[in-house]
């Protein structure tokens, strides 16, 4: 199995489908003679011209709806978003069209929005954004987040198969560090959660860029506790059962977020579990998350207020010891 | 790039040049269904049969049904508040519509969204979302996708001259240009939005700015049926013939108040007096009794298709509250849309 | 004192700022001949003028960001979405420019929206949503939603003072049921929680028009159990300290909340809860929310996924009996 | 409604008889100390002390000091990302400026955020976001405030060509076309938008658009500083006198890549040497030297300037991360903006 990164697992998935279905289009502002802000489609314009991957005008409302437009005549547009930050400004058409219109209309919009999402490389206030919990929060929408090279391939596939509209968040930070074993070919993968590490004392669920930083974080340094790390590749669908699965396994929990705490993913996560994990529960359920402010730019900014390995590592130390 | 500015809309006499007698009928036909339609349906509203709110589009009916008349049966259309003769014309039945309106099960949407918020899909149409006028990006995508497959369609979408404040539709018309989409804008201009008057939306007439988008803007009687539809026909040929969008203003009036609530005190009685006088139903009902034909029988015949449609909608049920969270997400194979009835290019199709 | 109407007393909040204030302008589709949509600034034009009282074009974002141009240079505009679910198309432009701008650049905005929200009357999927979870996600804005006429004035008037954005909540539905007195003049409430009815066996947390539903629902038929009812009144900020307070008295928790539920409002408290009085808790945090589904519109459908009297005494009921 | 199509640029004639000597250096001051600054930071880019990305506009610089400097001090400023000059020009010190890219405490926004995403506000500016054009509603917004207090003040911004195409673009211009509001519009047209050509942005130049908003749109030459400097200086006399918005499109090329990491590869070598030779700073400094002023002197204090501010910086502190997470809100009451430095109008003021 080659070994990919993961904004290569990206590309490759991207490649694969317009090679094996011509209904699938990517639009975005510089995908085609630039190759996209962060190379994803780097050299996809030689291979499939200018209608295929095409260089949209600077209008993000109008990417995604005239994509809803392409899609709901046979089309299975791919926008890439230049950075997720700027989804604001093509917010409405999201989720007032592509999201309402299956349950309002019975018409299907297959639509897949990237979202080049997350800080830590000193992006500032508006490129270092995690916006997944706005769109949870809109119904009708998918929302996928994966953390590993093989899932960024499997559910950018699974995406763009599937006849709803998804977000599919890819991590800026994870583009050139995560690496990994990534199957050739199209394939799915389940939009479920993964137990990226089992364990039986603690469990730490996480997606994205939070999930190497979970593993990291337990990797040792905690007594030797066992500590399982839930990877939950899907937001929307939510895997509850898989949730629920580890907190009873594992009783205590620690929810790690790189989105800011206020009505975020792991907010959901932990209502869910206080709802319906309560009897499992062995000790509070533990959120680690960036506190409500836009990401600074300045490094020792930032870094004070992304959640990173030392933050996630106290806080199971704290609640191992609860 | 050739731009052109507005022109005067094309008389008359083109137009019935690509209408047979049979089709002018039919124009009429689909105004009186509207208004008969959205009068029952204010009735229904009245007596509470109705929820929510009630919208019409009385006065306008020649916008929509002249325009829609001139799309072809693959042409695909995202139709607004105030246009319900274009949903006749492609083929939803009255019964539907009314069922439609009163929440029922049987309606476009099954009683998930209300009012005129609705497109048969089966019949090649996308339904309108509240947001104005986020439909005109939809239109132009759908048009995209044509010209990318190299197909012989276009896309047709209306919105209103408060529409055009929107950063949406600069969005749309910006998009259409630069790529000379075969898509047909169709700007209402009834002379408010709300209660909002021309002179607050914007400095200068919209159709100006078609040429500043690249594409043309042609300014219509949007009381005349057959202008419309001639002014849609020639349009639809150059969306075709690959000439690009055109922007096309139907001035007309609202009649009415925004919707039911709204007594429109805000209008000019002299106004509204004035518009009465270019009534688009009278008008064309007047050249088809010039030309003999048998007008009185066509009203009768479309009240008692309401009359019918009535009955039939109001004992239709109310849909299955065990039903309201299904459906939000598709879960098998994305159905494409069908396509639409279109009487003028000879097509009769859709729904039984 | 004076007994008014919910929407009265929003109305009499900014008369009473427009004469007070001149630095006060009021922003909107259909607001000054018409008087706006729910007739909230009826009269106003004749009273301040068609300067103070602005009709303006068809442009949500237009509202927001010319609201915020004025904001910066000393006025205090009052901008209305004529429904709550338009503010999707002024989406970046309150949480980008307004919400970012003091953190950014320490430049105040002191700006207010004012968002009809909230569905019961058959408004259909885009006149009947709760979008403030969406704003309790974006930093640097503040959310409230009074449930009664007097606090939707002291409310109004504390946002309108506030030098910061603040997304004002009024519920659709409760403008003409909610009555009650309310003091004259221009007073201020602060943004903090209150305790709509005290109890000890359980407590409700809701806000907006939930309060009414909960107050109503735990009325009775539930067996002379003494039951709380707290108001959050605020949501950004979010008032711990009562929400921790009422679950350490009361022990068991049930959030009602009518926008959908993923991370929603009531997950971040539900989530908060399971942090921070997680010792207190003495069964399972419930929710009562809407389904992930868009609001629909034909009555039977509407009051199948709107939580209602029934749906929250019956969780009180079954949490009582945990 | 009176709506002009464009016209050409004022000549430099007009430009100098607004001028004096003096204010002609410092329209050359401005440049060379942007170009200068830019340059400088870029080498602390690629030093590793410039965190993020890195944005300039070089070849540009005519277009933001011959714009700012017709500014008063009480009038107000949104300021792009190729803008560096009307900073300057407003007051802001190259220090300030260099640690404001390198992130440290003492740039303007306190390493809260970066590069050119900045407005000091005690100089009447409102640092820009990311989201392209947002800044032209506020634009819209203070002019507007100015035009309800019956203040004699204006509003300018600048945005590139590619931001024409967002809906905020048209909603700015709509609504100061409707309310006739003293706001000056820059569009920078640098030929591309990242690696996006004109022809992919618009069908027609977006300066056409004026008239259909029914305000006056000027194409100048933007490496022409006095030109500049002279369409904004009418432009803002238009807006003072109460006849509404100008729309100013600056020519000009974007002569480095979109940021840093950009090589720019897209753009063909002969439209980059074509433009070189009409380098703005050249230009300005051939005007003065034949006027013999010191050119070489002027330089030379530049870069002595220059020199000192990178010194200072870069011994400033570090912003303290444990302040990272206040000043989300405004805790007390709101500060209003500050006026600018206006060196033309003859008021210096600001910081010290
Ligand atoms: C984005 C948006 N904002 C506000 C509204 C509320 N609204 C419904 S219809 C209407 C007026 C529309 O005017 P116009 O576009 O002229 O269409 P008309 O109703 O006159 O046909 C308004 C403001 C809306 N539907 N969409
Ligand atoms: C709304 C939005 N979408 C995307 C971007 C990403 N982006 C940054 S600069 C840029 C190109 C801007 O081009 P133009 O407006 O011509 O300005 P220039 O950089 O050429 O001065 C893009 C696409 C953005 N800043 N804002
Ligand atoms: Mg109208
Ligand atoms: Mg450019």
């Amino acid at each position: 199995m080659p070994t990919l990164t993961y904004l290569q697992a990206i590309s490759a998935a991207l490649r694969d489908e317009l090679r094996s279905d011509d209904r699938v289009l990517l639009m975005g502002e510089d995908i085609g003679v630039f190759g996209g802000a962060f190379k994803v489609t780097d050299g996809f314009i030689e291979e499939f011209g200018p209608d295929r991957v095409m260089d949209t005008p600077l209008a993000e409302s109008g990417i995604i709806g005239t994509a809803i437009g392409a899609a709901v005549v046979g089309m299975r547009p791919v926008c890439e978003m230049q950075f997720a930050d700027f989804i604001s400004c093509g917010f409405d058409q999201l989720v007032n069209v592509a999201g309402k219109m299956h349950y309002r209309q019975g018409l299907a919009v297959p639509l897949v929005v990237r979202l080049p999402s997350g800080g830590g490389f000193s992006g500032g206030p508006f490129h270092s954004q995690n916006p997944e919990a706005w769109f949870m929060h809109s119904p009708g929408i998918k929302v996928v987040a994966p953390s590993t090279a093989a899932d960024a391939k499997g559910l950018l596939h699974s995406a763009i198969h599937d006849p709803n509209p998804v977000c599919f968040m890819e991590h800026k930070h994870l583009y050139r560090r995560v690496r990994d074993e990534v199957p050739s070919g199209v394939f799915e993968t389940p939009f479920t959660a993964r137990v990226a590490r089992p364990g039986s004392d603690l469990v730490v669920i996480a997606y994205g860029a939070m999930v190497p930083v979970a593993l990291e974080a337990v990797s040792d340094g905690l007594d030797g506790a066992s500590v399982e790390v839930l990877d939950l590749r899907s937001l929307v669908p939510l895997d509850e059962e898989a949730i629920l699965d580890s907190v009873e396994r594992c009783s205590k929990v620690v929810i790690v977020d790189e989105a800011n705490q206020m009505c975020a993913a792991g907010a959901q996560v932990a209502a869910l579990i206080a709802e319906k994990g309560f009897e499992s529960l062995d000790g509070p359920v533990v959120r680690v998350a960036t506190p409500d402010v836009p990401i600074p730019f300045s490094p020792p900014l930032e870094q004070a207020v992304l959640p990173g390995v030392d933050r996630v590592r106290e806080a199971c130390r704290e609640l191992l010891a609860y | 790039m050739a731009t052109h500015t507005a022109e005067p809309a094309a008389a008359g006499a083109a137009a019935v040049e690509h209408l047979t007698l049979e089709d002018r009928v039919w124009l009429l036909r689909a105004m009186l269904l509207m208004r008969g339609l959205e009068e029952r349906a204010m009735t229904l509203y009245r007596q509470g049969k109705v929820p929510g709110s009630f919208y019409d589009g009385y006065g306008q009916e020649a916008v929509s049904a002249g325009a829609a008349f001139a799309m072809g049966p693959r042409d695909r259309l995202c139709i607004l508040h105030r246009d319900l003769a274009a949903h006749l014309i492609r083929g939803v039945t009255p019964t539907r519509i009314l069922a439609q309106y009163m929440g029922r099960a049987m309606g476009i949407t099954g009683g998930r969204d209300g009012n005129v918020h609705f497109g048969d899909r089966r019949l090649g149409c996308v339904g309108m979302v509240s947001m104005l006028p986020d439909m005109t990006l939809v239109a132009t995508g759908m048009a995209m996708a044509f010209k990318l497959r190299g197909e012989q369609r276009c896309a047709m979408t209306w919105f209103g001259d408060g529409s055009t404040s929107r950063g949406d539709f600069h969005e749309a018309m910006n998009w259409a240009g630069v790529q000379k989409l075969p898509v047909v804008f169709i700007l209402e201009n009834n002379q408010y939005a709300y209660s909002t008057p021309l002179d607050k939306q914007f400095a200068v007439d919209p159709v100006e700015r078609a040429a500043a988008y690249g594409f043309v803007g042609v300014t219509v009687d949007g009381n005349d049926v057959e202008a419309m539809f001639e002014a849609a026909r020639a349009a639809r040929e150059r969306a075709l013939a690959g000439d690009g969008p055109t922007l096309i203003e139907a001035v007309t009036m609202r009649m009415h108040g925004h919707a039911a609530h709204d007594d429109m005190k805000y209008v000019p009685k002299e106004q509204v007096e004035e518009w009465r006088k270019r009534d688009p139903i009278e008008r064309q009902e007047k050249r088809l009794r010039d030309l003999g034909e048998d007008v009185d029988g066509l009203r009768a015949s479309v009240k008692a298709e309401i009359d019918a449609a009535a009955e039939e909608a109001l004992a239709a049920p109310m849909p299955d509250p065990s039903t309201a969270i299904d459906g939000v997400f598709c879960a098998g194979e994305a159905e494409p849309l069908g396509d639409g009835q279109a009487p003028w290019s000879g097509f009769f199709g859709g729904e039984a």
